[in-house]
């Protein structure tokens, strides 16, 4: 299968949707002439004029606001949200109106919109352009949120996100934009609360979001070489959250890690920890593990900033505990 | 650029705006009846005195045209077409209420007549207008999006915000803000810095002032500036000068230590908007006394009948709770 | 000892450290005339002056910014965000710059400031009234986050947030404010980061927040009948949790539940049940329960309003299934 | 109401802003290098060209006075009196930077001067720069805060809150708008409706434009706002008309599609505000040929002195990782 980054199948997934839907439409920052910062809206003006990719002001609150509404009367509008951190300004059009309009008006108003931003430290932005606030999105019913971890996911998501009928908040790793992976050449999508077992193991299970797949995978190398057999699960969106597969999974290896990008306290590990320790404790050797960013402002200084995310080498060492029951926290 | 009354020409017209204005006077009065009978949930924020400005606004627009509106939403509601049945239902948490009784009066809603929605947060359905308004555009569409507010909100962020981007996009949307001198317990001059449509005239929009209990004005530069939106001539601003009657919400009974009796008085006995349509109307012999009162008569019943309808209304069932929180 | 409302209790509060030190100030909307619509500020003004008991106009992101560059050069300010639900429109003010200043400047900078606002639904108040957002801050390194559960814990922890040298958000409940407790005359102060056993047992732990406590309280008289002993504790501040009292607990009863009413999925109650998961699993007798308010947006209707959030009854039942070992969900 | 220059007055002064405006243009030559070099973590916001815009306005202030900066901060960083070791050590995330590293250039901060910090948030400082002002004028304290950020930071709401509440209030707060015509890759006339200056006089505040590539206009102005903030006739707006000569970023290389060399050229060679001032010193006798020289080799060479240091400079120590999050 061809290979394609994650930037272009982003792109891909806009254009397509955008020649299947007039009524889908792209507001952001520098999204048209420069097609975003990252480069990945590049030719969509082109092909689809300042009237469907418009660029707008730097008034995050305003165009989320302004999509919101324009969702209720007939449009599909994807918002480009330049970082992850800027959800802190936009939180009350996105989580006041925007995931409750539905609920509110008993049924009869939609918000059809997507919001596209993105997560991930170790670019060396500092504390305000390297968040991934995904837990805060997850906490507040009427959103759905999704997390690709590579460029088949990021396109399959985004297409299947632009179809639903509800706000849908979508985190891209910034850091994996230029990543290639195998997608295919026909359209296809990517249902949301359906897992993917990206690797099956029979030892422990590693259940990991976007940036923290390919940490998850190359611990499964790792270990692999240590004869430890690792089952790796990409959630792919944590609202809604596909339990059944990662209770299987656990079920089966009795040993459980979840790691997410996000700060780890009151993040999206606790809500996968929980659940899986509430429906699947009599299974389990040790109690699920936890493994998401430090509760620390992301650092600029590169001797700093690397230690604050899990790493193959840190996750490993959890595993390699766990599977030697050494988790004497738990006693 | 103060706006005046031109003179009668369509009694049709004219009686609708009339009676528009009386539905809301009724409705309120019900509503405020329920609080202080301890009928109604919660609290509410009654329209009564700022009749003509949702009214004047609303007979300019067509059913295709969209409204916003606020936490003191009501007005706007009746104004846009809605029917007293289905609100009372809804500010009882009525499953037949036009929100199967979710909302409540803080978030009526009447996708039916186009009016997108109350909204609890001051000032926050300025970006859902705005963006009405560029969907309007951008879909070739003619409808006209007024967003109503009150003079509070002008000091919300979001305002300038989009604005900015209707002035620079040109989108037929109309910045209705509702003046009536206080937010909340406060005075607009203690929170309310220079003029208020100069801020708009920064932004290259237009703006108007004009007397929010005059009717027939308020609809004559509606019509207008309506008319030109459809034009691709949109945005506009326009200030109303009103008067809120109640207090700040049903709750808000003892109001002295920010606004005086007088004040109030005089509002009500000098200006009120009905009164002076009313006389209008009887001046110009497009009605009689004897017909006015039957249309009063008439729009208290229908609202008595709403209310005890909605009263007797069963609530959604329990099972509903989590419905409506996806769309299929 | 003398009993005052949760309201006064929040009053004397501020009003002693206003007398104690001078640069404490007050900024919101309606703080000064009208004493806040909840009447909690009455007479401040009188005492302290519009210039240091400030009405603001309705700018929520203004007035908290605001207050975060008077806390950085020097003064102390208590800002009055009237409904909890108003944080989503404050949240870059508060997130990306309160709670990262300190951490950013390398520790030069402060910001003494105190975010006072509430929680709690069955108000009838609807979805944009009556949410409980703790999870929210609490997931931002940076920030404490304070849930007094009564008159006396409003009193002492608003006395310890106004000295403490960094952000701290206070969520009161909104439907406490006329409640009444034993308040001592004497000036006291309760530190962040210990939780109070509220009733000793030793059948099984409840964990509860804020306005949990009393329902929590109330489970207990009824169990007690049933001759269930139970033991109830409240963190008082869920930023610093305090570990090791909740440890202590659940270790010696073997049963936990968490109450909290924020939101379950993503919420408070997903973080306190993973550490004590973790850090107790090896005592549990079963998987440590969680009850949030259910993932809804708040309805209107009181037919709908109250079932979607946790109740003396709901509680009981779910902490009767536990001690008769009937936890099937976990199997 | 356009500013003009007055006649110099004080060589001390001029020479002084003359040698700040040099110090900030070799800081950032020294900080391109270091990231085309590949020696500089991350990105960073270039402010060559703007330097009269800093420097004009940070020497009409005290060590008292605060400013609030902006992601380009650089700038505003070494006119309120920074110095170059620490800075560079910053940039590149080492212990002695003045954050420890912890910020980096987009944060950086000198509270010993009363720089309050850079921001990545645009118009993320407009706020606390406002409630600094607070703060002074309920303490009684006569220091003034500048609020340094972008034409395209106008397009923030935070911006039109805090200024209406300093005008309310009265406060001791001037916003200083860089408008450097661009908004990363957007042309300001395609974000901003209307005109900036109205934007902040429909809100009762005085407004100024003035020509930000002449330091002794900057500087005038400014010398005459402050003062007047002092006295408590603030707060005051000025739009200063400026150019950035780099990319939005040090890493935005190929720019035609947004704007042409042709424009860079003319800016670069005929209103460069080094030069500029250059020629007034030389012009009116203040230094003669071999002393600007001079001057200008020696803080070069301080520079790259600097640039040294810190790139041997140690990183912090990983334990401080979790140090900071709370203040004691
Ligand atoms: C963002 C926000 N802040 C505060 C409130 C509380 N509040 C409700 S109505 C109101 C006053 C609004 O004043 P105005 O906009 O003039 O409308 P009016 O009530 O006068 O019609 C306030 C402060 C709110 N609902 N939303
Ligand atoms: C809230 C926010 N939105 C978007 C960005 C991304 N961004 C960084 S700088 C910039 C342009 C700022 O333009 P202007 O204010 O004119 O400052 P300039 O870069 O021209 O100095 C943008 C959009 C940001 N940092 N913060
Ligand atoms: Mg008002
Ligand atoms: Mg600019």
């Amino acid at each position: 299968m061809r290979e394609i980054t994650l930037s272009k199948a982003v792109n891909e997934a806009l254009a397509e949707e955008m020649r299947r839907d007039p009524t889908v439409l792209i507001l952001g920052e520098d999204v048209a002439e420069a097609g975003t910062p990252f480069k990945v809206m590049s030719g969509l003006v082109e092909e689809f004029g300042t009237e469907r990719v418009i660029d707008t002001p730097i008034s995050e609150p305003g165009f989320v606001g302004m999509a919101v509404g324009a969702a209720m009367t007939g449009a599909r509008p994807v918002v480009d949200l330049m970082f992850g951190d800027f959800l802190f300004l936009i939180m009350d059009q996105l989580c006041n109106q925007a995931a409750k309009t539905h609920y509110m008006s008993g049924g009869k108003l939609n918000v059809p919109m997507v919001l596209r931003t993105n997560l991930g430290a170790t670019r060396r932005s500092a504390a305000q352009h390297s968040q991934s606030l995904q837990a805060l999105v997850a906490h507040i019913p009427g959103l759905k949120v999704a997390m690709p971890s590579s460029a088949y996911e990021a396109k399959g998501l985004m297409k299947t996100a632009i179809r639903d009928n509800n706000p849908v908040v979508i985190f891209e790793d910034k850091l994996m934009y230029q990543d290639k992976a195998p997608v295919p050449e026909e359209e296809f999508l990517i249902p949301f609360g359906e897992a993917h077992v990206k690797r099956e193991g029979s030892d422990i299970t590693l259940i990991a979001t976007s940036s923290m797949v390919q940490v998850a995978e190359g611990v499964a190398d790792l270990l692999e070489t240590e004869g430890v057999s690792v089952e790796v699960i990409d959630p792919r969106t944590i609202v809604p959250l596909d339990e059944d597969t990662l209770l299987k999974s656990v079920r089966k290896t009795s040993l459980a890690i979840v790691i997410d990008e996000g700060h780890q306290s009151y993040g999206v590990t606790a809500e996968i920890a929980s659940r899986l320790n509430e429906k699947s404790f009599y299974h389990l050797d040790a109690p699920v593990q936890r493994m998401g960013a430090m509760d620390v402002p992301v650092p600029f200084s590169p001797a700093l900033e690397d230690v604050t995310v899990p790493t193959v080498e840190t996750v490993a060492q959890t595993a390699r505990k766990l599977i030697a029951r050494e988790m004497f926290d738990a006693a | 650029m103060p706006a005046k009354s031109k003179t009668p020409s369509n009694t049709e017209s004219y009686l609708q705006m009339y009676r528009q204005m009386v539905r809301i006077r009724a409705f309120e009065d019900q509503a405020n009846k329920l609080y202080l009978s301890a009928k109604m949930p919660g609290l509410t924020h009654m329209y009564s005195g700022e009749e003509a400005v949702a009214v004047g606004i609303c007979e300019a627009l067509t059913n295709e045209d969209r409204i916003t509106s606020t936490h003191r939403g009501h007005g706007h509601c009746v104004a846009k077409g809605a029917d007293f049945k289905a609100m009372f239902c809804e500010l009882l948490g009525k499953e037949e209420g036009y929100c199967r009784g979710k909302g409540g009066s803080m978030h009526i809603a009447d996708q039916s007549h186009g009016n997108l929605g109350a909204n609890a947060i001051v000032g926050g359905s300025m970006g859902i207008a705005t963006g009405s308004a560029l969907r309007a555009k951008l879909q070739g569409s003619d409808d006209v999006t007024v967003c109503f507010f009150g003079d509070g909100a002008t000091a919300q962020g979001l305002m300038y915000e989009v604005m900015n981007m209707a002035a620079l996009w040109k989108l037929p949307v109309i910045y209705a803000c509702e003046n009536n001198g206080y937010s909340e317990y406060t005075k607009t001059e203690e929170i309310a810095a220079g003029s208020i449509t100069a801020r708009a005239e920064a932004f290259g929009i237009e703006a108007f002032k004009v007397d929010g209990q005059d009717v027939l004005a308020v609809n004559d530069l509606s019509q207008s500036l309506v008319a030109r939106c459809r034009k691709g001539e949109g945005p506009f601003f326009i200030e109303l000068e009103t008067y809120r009657y109640h207090g700040h919400h049903v709750g808000d009974i003892n109001r002295e230590y920010y606004r005086s009796k007088e004040e109030e008085t005089d509002w009500k006995t000098n200006r009120d908007p009905i009164t002076r349509f009313r006389a209008t109307l009887l001046e110009q012999g497009i009605v009689t006394e004897e017909q006015v009162e039957a249309i009063n008569a008439e729009i208290a019943q229908d609202a008595a009948d709403a209310v005890a309808y909605a009263l007797e209304a069963p609530y959604p069932d329990v099972s509903e709770v989590d419905m409506h929180v996806y769309a299929a």
